[in-house]
């Protein structure tokens, strides 16, 4: 039996049934309670779960992170929203020097079981200060493990995975993405994290992306396919650790690859992906990899601009059939 | 009798003179007729939303015009202004056309910054508008910087940096404030309370009473003023500017205001109850100032009429402005990343 | 004059019960072994440090003994202690094993973090001591986290947090103090104002006078102590500890306190003069407790003899142990960045 | 004419130099004035230039980088020293949302000639969150400039540059080679940003390395010689924009290639380094790019952790044999 969700309504279950579950759980973030989330990702979770867990916080991101993760370490598990990735980086102290660090530094002493989630990624014309995909930064850091979700089945099952997780798991969502509809079990399931996912099969190509580079890809997938082109479609879900053996059996299969990604190129998560599919199996690749990114500029708000910094449909079919040369 | 009439009229006189401060007539109308502008140009800007034109985030602000205005006034060309996203306000207020920001509004390359800043990033360098930041708090530090180049170059220049109210729980506010207390830096930071921070009340975040006690233990000078009347916010602004100018001394200000609409275009601002918000609406500062001014004879409703007229115009003009333009050309993508 | 000085006699009694509180004997000679402990246990520290057996950046907590030894004092079991770089006696002080922190210190395996941390790391999740941080102010919020937890499972713990007066020019202690106010945390902020950050007096960067100051705008509890008196330490932590413990309520502490070395084994500390590095030396925590007990007959000078000999061999053992102990196996470096 | 320098000096030269051709540069960080410097590369600027130009700062990271941010938008040319990179994390705020995107958000108005500089990467025995290095987020941001030194003659040439500089320069460098001595002219000299060296020339393989990763490589090249095998090790000292001419036209020459980085591996320079050859210049490459790295962990204090974690001459040799087939 199946429900059809919203992502954000999946991700909501997640954290409501999470709470149900585990008295130590609880969530934290600006907007989160009374105004029921700044993208109503934690609608009515206050009236559920009362003030003592659902918890309004200033806007003092640094401050707050830090809490969570005092708090995690002392035996709680704290789910932080922050209202975009983009503001996060005020916490990057807290994230990479603390949560990411406790339990190594403490020689196995501490577990730091803290999910920090917000969308991540330019949404629509908001402009420099607030289109910016991070998530290669987040995946350069050890101790920390970082999930994306690109449907309403992985979001749900992925973030539960996450807040039963006992280490620091940065849990990336998409405004653009929280109104899109998918098919959810009625019954308890989780997504192990480092698991990838094929999202569609093919022989022709791999095709790497995430997030709200999944329905492009997929899009991309359909039209080839039209043209006798068939991509394999993969999505990594948790981009630390990577599911790399899903991406090389693939190549292998496939013997090209292509990664989509619309944060920007210098020293991606893309990057990371293309070094290891070229140092590992080299001599499976039939063509260089390419790799589409979001233009490497700080995100302009005109319209025109902004669809012409990120990737799109277009831009996918055209590099495919460059690659195979058709 | 007579002689008591008399007298009565002389101190209204010396009131309204005092009332009005070294402000001449001109300025006041000049004040009135900017305020009406902003208010104007943005109930403009939400039908525009509606239609889809202007896009991302847009952050009206009706409701505190008499805080832009009244501190703008006291201020020199030299001076540089920062702003947060809520910057319509403070850009109209120091002058930047109405045409160029309305092209902005709509991505167009004829905008403030050619269309790449949006709403929440106006800025005009000509002007020392030095914008538009989206970060809450993250600005703070730049007007500090400013000030501190005018002081290094002995400009006589001051910065004035404004912000909400849920900005001062960021770190870097007090960290600001303190370096601008031991440097003496010619700044001023406006914090605008307008008692919330998206849809929360600022009474639930932060555990202080008054929000410029915050500058307490720095023993910086300090002040709040009533936000929805211009001359207040003029007058208490110019004390300011006068501290920071002659002796190059930093002060925290708080702004009493509020804001008429929702956070943003997309908030229905339910937190707050229909009564608060009439309430509030009641001390709509621009009513206020108008009937000051209409009281005390600086002005007739004739001449209002006009400036109506005059207004709608201008805003009119730079939606024709703003839709005549065209996008920028593609290129410009690349363009702006780095300077030679 | 015979009931004159039996009146001197019996007050002088009171005021020394009184001096020493509700500490019995034996709780005094812990205290003063503890400080002991300390001073001899780190200047050992600095011999290893020249000998190149303990490397990195090694911060010593002399002059500051009396600051951890009272405040941990009024400890129980289940609170939480979160410290600076600067944690050695703040480790010793709560009891861990000095053997296991001279390991630490040489990079061995039998060492409190099995080596990975060194000095300014020293944790015990068993003893509830939280570490050793070492970015300023970074662990100001981690403390607060752990107070939120006390609190949430209502276990009647509290959460203190030790770091140095620089540490409040970090944006994340106001933000930190803001929320363990509106929350009402159990938490104790203590400023070990040593008067310098580095070779940076507090006077040079800090335009407030007190520090605790820094608490005012907030209604927050707060006071200060002499932190050269174990037993000021001791009664004015009480009291907070109380205030978080009962009412669940946080404090801002200020110690007055002095370090007697350089910031770390790498600075020679020219930036404080030598007249008041020996002025300061005058009020050495250890002396002034020392005369304490002797003068009321605590203890006696042969005791004190006693102990020296005690707390020197718990030192030598620590380092033969640590020279001893085997460094982590290499596999160990790949252990625990993440857990099952 | 040349002088024998410390690296430390040669910064302090071209500081000295710059702040007297410019009255506009300044210098600010903690313990930069009174107390010579944390690493006494400003030493004697207080004296020489006055407090005005030299201050010293409170331990406000975020605030005053972002002060200086704010004065190279008005006219001035700070210089901030970060006591090391990670600290800086705290001023990442600053650093990515304003220093690198205030030209572009402008519309090209502002300029923001600003020089943030600090030692980055592990030293010795400071644990995990005094050895991280971080170029690899920060060539990551469009709008930021990204240079290293490995040489007193390069640190001298290149800090000038990046001082002139109307963009923000990141500028690393290392806390263990401060004292390493090397020629330096007497004559006034700048190296261009954007601009790689040629550390030493060889036919069989290009190494790529920087910073401390140069002497490593270096000691590891002579004694391959000794082998017969003749490394060509690149600098490419600027990291971003970085001169992948230089590396590809190395790599075109000796068919394989090793990149060496003491920081993390994940989404790193050298991924970046090995995405671009491999997708540029695929053909070339006679076997799979090899990228060593720090060990992908917090750093240990622990001295034989930490030698075992950071790349060694005897890993270099090992792999460029492993590349090899020798
Ligand atoms: C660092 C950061 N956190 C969160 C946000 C999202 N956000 C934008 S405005 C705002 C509320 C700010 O309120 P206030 O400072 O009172 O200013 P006002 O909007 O009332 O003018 C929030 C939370 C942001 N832009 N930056
Ligand atoms: C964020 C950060 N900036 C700079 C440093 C370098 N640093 C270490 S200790 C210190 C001085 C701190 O002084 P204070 O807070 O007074 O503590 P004390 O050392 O006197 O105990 C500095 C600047 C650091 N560790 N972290
Ligand atoms: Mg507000
Ligand atoms: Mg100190």
């Amino acid at each position: 039996m199946t429900q059809q969700l919203q992502i954000r309504e999946a991700l909501n279950q997640a954290m409501c049934e999470e709470m149900e579950r585990d008295q130590n759980v609880f969530l934290m973030g600006e907007e989160v309670a009374q105004y029921n989330g700044a993208y109503k990702v934690t609608q009515g979770m206050l009236k559920k779960f009362g003030s003592k867990r659902v918890i309004d916080t200033p806007i003092s991101e640094a401050g707050f992170t830090g809490i969570g993760i005092g708090a995690a370490m002392t035996g709680l598990r704290p789910i932080v929203e922050i209202m975009t990735w983009n503001f996060a980086i005020l916490a990057f102290d807290q994230i990479f020097n603390n949560a990411a660090k406790l339990r190594y530094m403490s020689g196995g002493q501490f577990k730091c079981p803290i999910v920090v989630r917000a969308p991540n990624g330019p949404a629509h014309m908001l402009g420099s200060q607030h289109s910016q995909a991070l998530e290669s930064m987040l995946v350069h850091v050890p101790g920390l493990k970082v999930v994306t979700c690109s449907t309403a089945y992985d979001a749900k099952g992925l973030l539960k995975s996450a807040i039963r997780d006992d280490n620091p798991v940065m849990f990336l969502e998409s405004e653009l993405m929280y109104s899109v509809k998918g098919d959810v079990p009625n019954d308890d399931y989780t997504i192990p994290l480092g698991v990838g996912d094929i999202k569609r099969e093919g022989r022709d190509i791999t095709i790497v992306a995430w997030t709200k580079m999944i329905p492009l890809s997929l899009k991309a997938a359909e039209q080839l396919s039209l043209d006798g082109i068939e991509c394999e479609v993969i999505d990594p879900r948790t981009l630390r650790p990577l599911d790399e053996d899903l991406i090389f059996d693939s190549v292998k299969k496939t013997n090209h690859l292509l990664i989509v990604e619309d944060s920007w190129p210098f020293a991606s998560v893309g990057s990371e992906i293309a070094k290891r599919v070229s140092t590992n199996i080299f001599d499976y690749l039939d063509a260089p990899i390419v790799n589409i990114n979001a233009a490497d500029v700080p995100m302009p708000y005109a319209e025109n601009l902004e669809n012409e910094a990120i990737p799109s449909v277009e831009k996918i079919i055209e590099e495919v059939k460059n690659i195979l040369n058709r | 009798m007579e002689s008591q009439t008399l007298k009565n009229k002389q101190s209204e006189l010396e009131q309204s003179k005092n009332k009005f401060l070294d402000l001449s007539n001109d300025q006041l109308i000049e004040m009135y007729k900017k305020m009406l502008l902003i208010r104007r140009f943005e109930e403009r800007c939400a039908q525009e939303y509606g239609k889809g034109k202007i896009a991302g985030f847009c952050h009206l602000y009706i409701g505190q015009e008499a805080v832009a205005v009244g501190t703008i006034q006291a201020l020199n060309k030299e001076d540089y202004i920062y702003a947060s996203y809520r910057d319509h306000g403070q850009a109209l207020a120091r002058g930047l056309d109405p045409k160029k920001i309305m092209a902005e509004l709509f991505g167009k390359f004829t905008g403030t910054t050619k269309g790449v800043g949006g709403s929440m990033h106006l800025i005009d360098a000509d002007k020392n508008f030095m914008g538009g930041y989206g970060i809450v708090g993250g600005h703070i530090p730049l007007a500090a910087g400013a000030a501190f180049t005018a002081k290094y170059k002995t400009t006589g220049g001051v910065a004035v940096c404004y912000f909400g109210e849920a900005a001062i729980n960021q770190g870097i506010f007090f960290e600001t404030l303190n370096m601008a207390q031991i440097w003496k830096l010619p700044v001023i930071f406006i914090i605008e309370n307008n008692r919330y921070g998206m849809g929360t009340s600022i009474k639930r975040v932060f555990a202080g009473e008054k929000l410029y006690d915050t500058a307490n233990y720095l023993d910086m000078n300090r002040n709040s003023f009533n936000g929805m009347d211009v001359l207040d916010s003029y007058n208490v602004m110019k004390s300011a500017v006068e501290l920071a100018r002659k002796k190059s001394l930093p002060t925290l200000l708080e702004a009493q205001t509020y804001r008429f609409r929702g956070h943003s275009m997309s908030d229905p601002a339910t937190y707050r109850t229909k009564e608060e918000v009439e309430l509030e609406k009641g001390n709509d500062p621009i009513s206020i100032f108008l009937n000051q001014l209409l009281e005390n004879k600086v002005t007739t409703q004739n001449n209002l009429d006009e400036i109506e007229i005059e207004i709608k115009k201008i805003v009119a003009d730079s939606v024709e402005f703003a839709e005549n333009s065209e996008q920028p050309p593609i290129e410009f993508l690349t363009e702006n990343v780095y300077t030679d």
